[in-house]
């Protein structure tokens, strides 16, 4: 099944970024396709390129990026929301694109499924 | 439709406004800060419990094992699900909708 | 913006359920109605819940340095987006009536908005 | 004491939590969504009216009018004040306290 | 880190409404909670509303993926920070009683816990 | 009188940011002193310098700023919760500078009040 997913807040201060990898992780064993993660709101922040979480703690843009590499799973980042925030074009953590809200609208056309997490 | 609710319902509205919208025999799944309202013998546990009965009500594994609660305390007619369960609810339904 | 042209249209929900300013969400909800024209597809805003203060008459945010971005509601009729569902119940708990909005809108009961939001395919929320 | 409650009564518990803590005769301000407390007519009016006769309460004016919202809505016995009487707030009580 | 000299010892209390792992206001509180340990205050520690769920024993977040910070309140006497009190209220309403926690705490009723926080020179809150 | 200001969520999200800055401006002008304004959790997120909001908004970033050059203010962004979220020494919106959480105790000990911003 091609899955679309939305991500409505940032990483750490929220659980919806921990919520969305682990359920994509779920859907990819599973044999689903993750056919693409849209940020939107805070939810930009996730492509944050110079964050250093603790290291006793997970890192969620990491966590992000394997999953574009290992998986090809699309991840776009709204141009907009980014640039109110401070997450531009060619300077995102590695495995995330900019692009319109158009690719969000898509993603809720094309896939069978759209699922949101938030705050 | 598959409704998820993520807040605590001792301390916002997302959970009442989901049962107070969704249509008899949907499912709900709770996840986050919303598996609280999953615990028996709570101030919110008598509407958890009439809940169950209308709707299909499920509560994720990991965030509940994550805030020290187990399944013993759950409100009777709720099931436990995992990522795998979560996903597959989402692969039975053909509509999700976040309570957020 | 490209337009879509694999023909598929589906029913798009925009559900509003939180209060303008205080968040950021009503406002950046609207951007996404906006694009959501350009792909012909049968978009519904929903109002429930503090979403209803949204179409407030008369917002003014000179003091807070804050953009209205209120007028963008009527300006939705421009982009063919002309389906505004407002729940009656909302309205009433926060002591408001139609007469207080800036919109056109249609008025429906909880159950109705209910049984809407469960026609839907794709349910969009923040 | 001054506390400052910016959420909306509608959507969470900041507020009912504020009022169940504060000690008679406190001063409370209402801030950004939790303007909304303040208003006559609505379903946590009277929680609010009964406030205003055991505390100081006042609203922030530029929030409320950015929510179109006028001074005629209020529940009786609450004042309005703007970003100056905020700071004029903080200066006359020792302690702030925030209910997010 | 710098400890102050200046002799000045405030009431600080650090108000826990939240609960854990949906957000991370619990976690970084702790933090600040650790930091003033050093400057010689008068630390108290409230949990009330959801925030008594903070304490509660039993926290497994392998499936999770986080880190489990629970053990850092069974850590905090180390440190001198002792005062930590609970709303009983706030338990009963979520049905957890006193063999729940993790860590020993005082019990105050909402009255008691008001009446405290009213007494404080410093209050922060997440 | 001595001011401290504690903001705890990133800007244009939450209207902590806005409120606060509000209250700031409003303080200097009756005279007061804003001593220290500490930004913790998402609220280190106000000090993002490469953010770009739209030119019919207010831009939050560069008002904090001329509140740090006009009027002395302090602005301090947590370390820790600033690696968490991609904000690090040397790298964030003039104005601003990095120090650690017992800059917010010693606000809390220094200053007659201490005022908190938060969602």
């Amino acid at each position: 099944m091609k899955i679309g997913i939305l991500v409505n807040e940032g990483p750490y201060n929220h659980q919806a970024s921990d919520t969305a990898l682990n359920f994509c992780k779920a859907a990819l064993a599973k044999g689903h396709t993750i056919w693409r993660v849209f940020f939107y709101y805070d939810g930009v922040l996730n492509a944050a390129p110079r964050a250093e979480p603790p290291t006793d703690d997970r890192n969620l843009f990491k966590q992000w990026g394997e999953l574009a590499e290992k998986h090809g799973v699309d991840l776009v980042v709204c141009v907009a929301a980014g640039l109110r925030r401070g997450i531009r074009e060619g300077d995102t953590a590695p495995g995330f694109r900019i692009s319109g809200l158009g690719q969000l609208i898509e993603a809720g056309i094309q896939c069978d499924r759209l699922v949101t997490f938030g705050d | 439709m598959l409704h998820t609710v993520n807040k605590s319902p001792f301390e916002k509205n997302a959970l009442e406004s989901c049962l107070s919208h969704a249509v008899e025999g949907a499912s709900i799944l709770l996840i986050e800060d919303g598996v609280y309202a999953a615990l028996g013998g709570t101030s919110t546990a008598a509407r958890m419990a009439e809940a169950a009965k209308r709707f299909k009500v499920f509560v994720l594994g990991p965030d509940l094992a994550a805030r020290g609660m187990d399944a013993g305390r759950l409100v009777e007619g709720v099931g436990i699900v995992d990522y795998e369960g979560f996903v597959d609810l989402v692969a039975e339904h053909p509509t999700s909708q976040a309570w957020l | 913006m490209d337009e879509m042209e694999s023909g598929v249209v589906k029913k798009f929900m925009f559900v509003n359920r939180k209060a303008p300013y205080g968040t950021i969400y009503a406002l950046e909800v609207l951007e996404m109605v906006l694009i959501s024209a350009a792909f012909d597809q049968d978009v519904h805003l929903a109002f429930v819940d503090d979403g209803v203060f949204q179409l407030k008459k008369g917002q003014d945010t000179k003091a807070l340095g804050q953009k209205n971005f209120s007028p963008t509601y009527r300006a939705l009729d421009g982009y063919d987006i002309e389906k505004l569902y407002v729940e009656a119940e909302s309205m009433a708990e926060r002591g408001l009536t139609e007469a207080d909005l800036l919109v056109p809108v249609e008025v429906l009961s909880r159950a109705d908005m209910g049984a809407l939001m469960n026609e839907m395919d794709v349910v969009l929320t923040a």
